[in-house]
């Protein structure tokens, strides 16, 4: 069965520069997306050219390229405003990363609305940004964390989440899991939160970036992402945030630009978004970020989404054809239920001895915990290897992949 | 490119060197209300006597500020004096509507076009120059959310 | 009187990219270092090498360029430790900017160890971000704020400073003024503070880029500084702290990276620096920021406050002697107590008009509270017009400055 | 470019294949102690029995980890029994300078040159090859590290 995809894949990969180069002689053959995207020409040209030609603090020059990086930053966050369907540029805040979006949510949100016995819902494939914030309030707060179980094939089990839910405060998910690949319910959530008199967070960092986001339409309060993740440059983030619950939050970090007055005495605090953004932001990775969501939006993040689920099915299809047994991919077997990230057991080889084999034949897969510790104690293991593609990815990448594993296996004979 | 001529008009400078209705009013009676430019460190206080009928019977306009922001706090409190905080209302949205095209591309959002309420802006038109310096909007429009708020504090 | 420089200026000024451009058909005139610096080529093209070559998420792949790109990332970190002489990399910790760098240090180090009545002396001449946080731990914590007083020529006035000293518990002052330039005497302040018992934190914002740092020489526990005014990149700072400090210390943000285990009933954390480092880091950034202190160290740092030395003699001259009574610049008059940051107060021009109108003249200076409003209010004005210099300024750049302020005087002459 | 066979020895995966020591002792008597390699997820568990010679007279190694890091286990657990805990830290500081050069690397500082106790490491120099491999040192350095701990813990 011919699978076809809607993407002209040569002419994206054309435009990402790193997929042209080798590693030990061979095309590098990039499998892990889920850790950190490659980055379009586009990209790095937005970057390079804001530095060269307008670099310059923002937000208080009164100066020509002062205030043009002031209308390229502000118009970054329009792009993302779209690109997700904010109701406002207000409710989009930037941050570092994920992990610091996450983390405001805790420290800012949590601290003025949470107390001793309070109950917060996750779910056993939370990422790590996702678990630490809420420990941390624990051991501060007292408040209570429960968790959502897993199926045998790596979704949510909700059989209980109404009880699960029942007092609950918070419930933070992620929408689709960096391991098992899954992809979560986020209506059914929220709306099973909202019920319950719960506010809720997604974790967007696996989905934002492979399938199109509507904020207003995952009922969410909450959502938080990465750039990195999205074609977008490191060291910028975003938090998604309803306005009214912004409004309501203390800051988080304090310093210029967050102010309205400072005094001796105290200060008081400026209007969103820049309330929560402190100090000289991530200008030019904004604006690179505000590149990458334009990049992708000229793509189609639907055609993105259909291409992954193209080569979600070859990949299940490729590697159970070829190695039967031999192989164990982690999640779920139906391509509709779960993005482009491939977490396996191979044989009885240990995910480290794997990779590194697979990078002598150039094929880049993640080996680890994957920041799923919880999760790695659930499945029985230490780490899994991890395969993951993106918009530039082909089948030939997954051919290779299996070619590598077959290496690997022959290798590790004994 | 727009050039100085387009921001300092003539009339700017006239209210910024002699500013009308400069001073303060005994609070109470009358109502007194503070803004903050949080860029550039700009203060004003608006002091605000309403009516019965809802009308400004008087203003002044204390702090400190640019040409821009002075001269249209100038402006501003000449142009409001003797009016109902209806016909403020409808100055206030035409002279913002007027603003409005760049300070909401500022902002990043679309610029939708904007009804003007049928309203002669008058002297108020010389600050139309002041959209083509985007960072000098919020200077323009510092002294009308001041006195915007002043009302709806007052009327509470 | 001839004025000389140890650096070969055109040679640095073909360096940064932005320097050449026009602004309104004229050679633009950068005077606003102290905002930020431009880029030379060399931070540039390490960033985008990086994107291009190397890409890959840090400190847990196998592969071949996420090892190369973890290699980058900690060799940028000792780049930064050999910058400002930390005795380990441990002591190097990558924040966004030094806002975050010194929340990190109020919300770690000042939660754990201060409590209501405890005090913290700070200066009238901080910046926002060295007042807000401390603003934001009286709310949550009731402790108490002292404030060293500033002299008529606006340097600290330590004739009080034992008293102020006296049973603190911090000591939080910037080494040099992003208002006045002035340059503080720091070993002198954080001998003071360890003789009365007190831990003593320095905002190297404005100095570190335009001195040589020695964090052991200074004598203080913590050092905070941001790369985008060092000719590195935004989205990077740095927190510096002693080891023993750091060590003791809880983290700040909670998430990957910095934890070593991760269970569903808490968590235990990375050894420093990863510890303060959670998700994924700002790695271009890092990696741009270390070939800005690469670029900065090939020139010398003692040559750049040389030649800022010359650049505010020539100055702080040239303004006197075109303007006379006309002008009046804050700050010391003696250039060994002083950088290259002037704030001037102008005829009875606003500082935004100055500004706009030298802006007609390509002559890029900042109006406004520089976030610095405690130390306005002291001054009693509103805002103040800055003009800064960095090693590529020269005099001609001065001699712009005074041609376009006499236009503004003659224009707003009334 | 270093090659797998430069990694993968053929006694480290002998080592792999056939760990030696394997398994648990009861503890107390035994000393109990874990590593964690934070950045991949591999654990190990080390038994300690010590005389009152401080001798290690007996060892088992549990836990889970790749290829480098269980058969580095494996060698070490054969190097180290019947050695006293002097011994064992001659050895342990050897093994380490074999691998330092690269580990101080990857931290970032300067490769200073290490005087190396004189003692032989026999099999262990089979493990030269991983500092080629800087990802793969802290597999390589997990079980020496959490035997030291262990050693420290016991005799505290
Ligand atoms: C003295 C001083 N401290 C702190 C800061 C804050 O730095 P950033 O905005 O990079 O966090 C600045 C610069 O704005 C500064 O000049
Ligand atoms: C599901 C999920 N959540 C959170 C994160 C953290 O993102 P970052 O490291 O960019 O902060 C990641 C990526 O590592 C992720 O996959």
């Amino acid at each position: 069965m011919a699978l076809t995809t809607p993407l002209d894949v040569d002419a994206i990969r054309a435009d990402f520069p790193l997929l042209s180069r080798t590693v030990h002689d061979t095309p590098i053959v990039y499998l892990d997306s889920a850790a950190t995207s490659q980055k379009p020409t586009a990209v790095l040209d937005a970057m390079d050219a804001y530095y060269r030609t307008v670099n310059a603090n923002v937000h208080r020059g009164v100066y020509f390229i002062a205030e043009q990086a002031t209308n390229d930053l502000e118009a970054a966050r329009e792009k993302v405003r779209r690109f997700i369907n904010a109701s406002s540029v207000s409710e989009v805040i930037f941050t570092k990363n994920a992990t610091e979006s996450l983390n405001l949510i805790v420290q800012s949100w949590g601290r003025a609305n949470l107390a001793a016995g309070d109950v917060v819902v996750l779910s056993h494939m939370e990422h790590h940004a996702n678990i630490v914030p809420w420990h941390m309030l624990v051991a501060e707060r007292g408040i209570e964390l429960r968790w959502i179980p897993l199926t045998p094939d790596g979704r949510l089990d909700l059989s209980d989440l109404d009880a699960l839910l029942d007092g609950a405060k918070v419930l933070s998910v992620t929408a689709m899991s960096n391991v098992l690949g899954t992809l979560n319910p986020v209506r059914q959530l929220t709306d099973a939160a909202r019920a319950a008199g719960a506010i809720s967070i997604i974790d967007g960092c696996q989905s934002v970036p492979h399938t199109a986001t509507d904020v207003q339409a995952l009922g969410a309060d909450f959502v938080a992402f990465s750039g990195h993740k999205l074609c977008g440059p490191t060291g910028v983030g975003v938090l998604w945030g309803r306005e009214e619950l912004l409004t309501a939050m203390p800051p988080f970090i304090g310093g210029g630009e967050m102010i309205r007055d400072v005094r001796l005495d105290g200060f008081t605090c400026n209007d969103l978004p820049w309330k929560f953004e402190a100090g000289t932001p991530a200008i030019a990775e904004i604006i690179g970020l505000g590149a990458a969501v334009d990049y992708l939006t000229g793509i189609g993040m639907d055609a993105i989404r259909a291409h992954e689920h193209m080569l979600t099915e070859y990949t299940l299809r490729t590697l159970a054809d070829r190695f039967g047994p031999d192989i164990a991919i982690h999640g779920p077997s139906d391509p509709d239920l779960r993005g482009g990230v491939f977490s396996f057991a191979f044989k009885d080889l240990h995910p480290h001895d794997i990779s590194q084999i697979l990078d002598q034949h150039a094929v880049c897969v993640r080996a680890g915990h994957h920041c799923a510790k919880p999760l790695m104690k659930l499945m029985g293991v230490g780490a899994t290897a991890r395969a993951s593609v993106y918009l530039y990815n082909t089948t030939a990448d997954i051919d290779a992949l299996a070619d590598a594993l077959e290496s690997a296996g022959a290798f590790f004979a004994f | 490119m727009p050039g100085l001529e387009d921001l300092y008009r003539e009339i700017i400078l006239d209210h910024y060197r002699n500013p009308r209705n400069r001073g303060e009013l005994d609070s109470p009676p009358a109502h007194r209300v503070e803004g903050f430019n949080p860029l550039c460190g700009d203060e004003i206080v608006v002091y605000l006597d309403l009516d019965d009928e809802r009308r400004i019977t008087d203003i002044r306009i204390g702090g400190q500020g640019c040409s821009i922001s002075q001269s249209s706090a100038s402006m501003m409190s000449a142009a409001v004096k003797g009016h109902t905080v209806e016909e403020v209302g409808d100055l206030t949205r035409a002279f913002k509507a007027m603003m409005s095209i760049h300070e909401s591309s500022l902002g990043g959002e679309a610029a939708e076009p904007v009804e003007l309420p049928d309203v002669k802006l008058g002297d108020l038109e010389a600050l139309r120059g002041v959209v083509k310096f985007p960072v000098r909007i919020k200077c323009a429009t510092l002294a009308w959310n001041t006195l915007a708020q002043g009302i709806d504090e007052a009327l509470a």
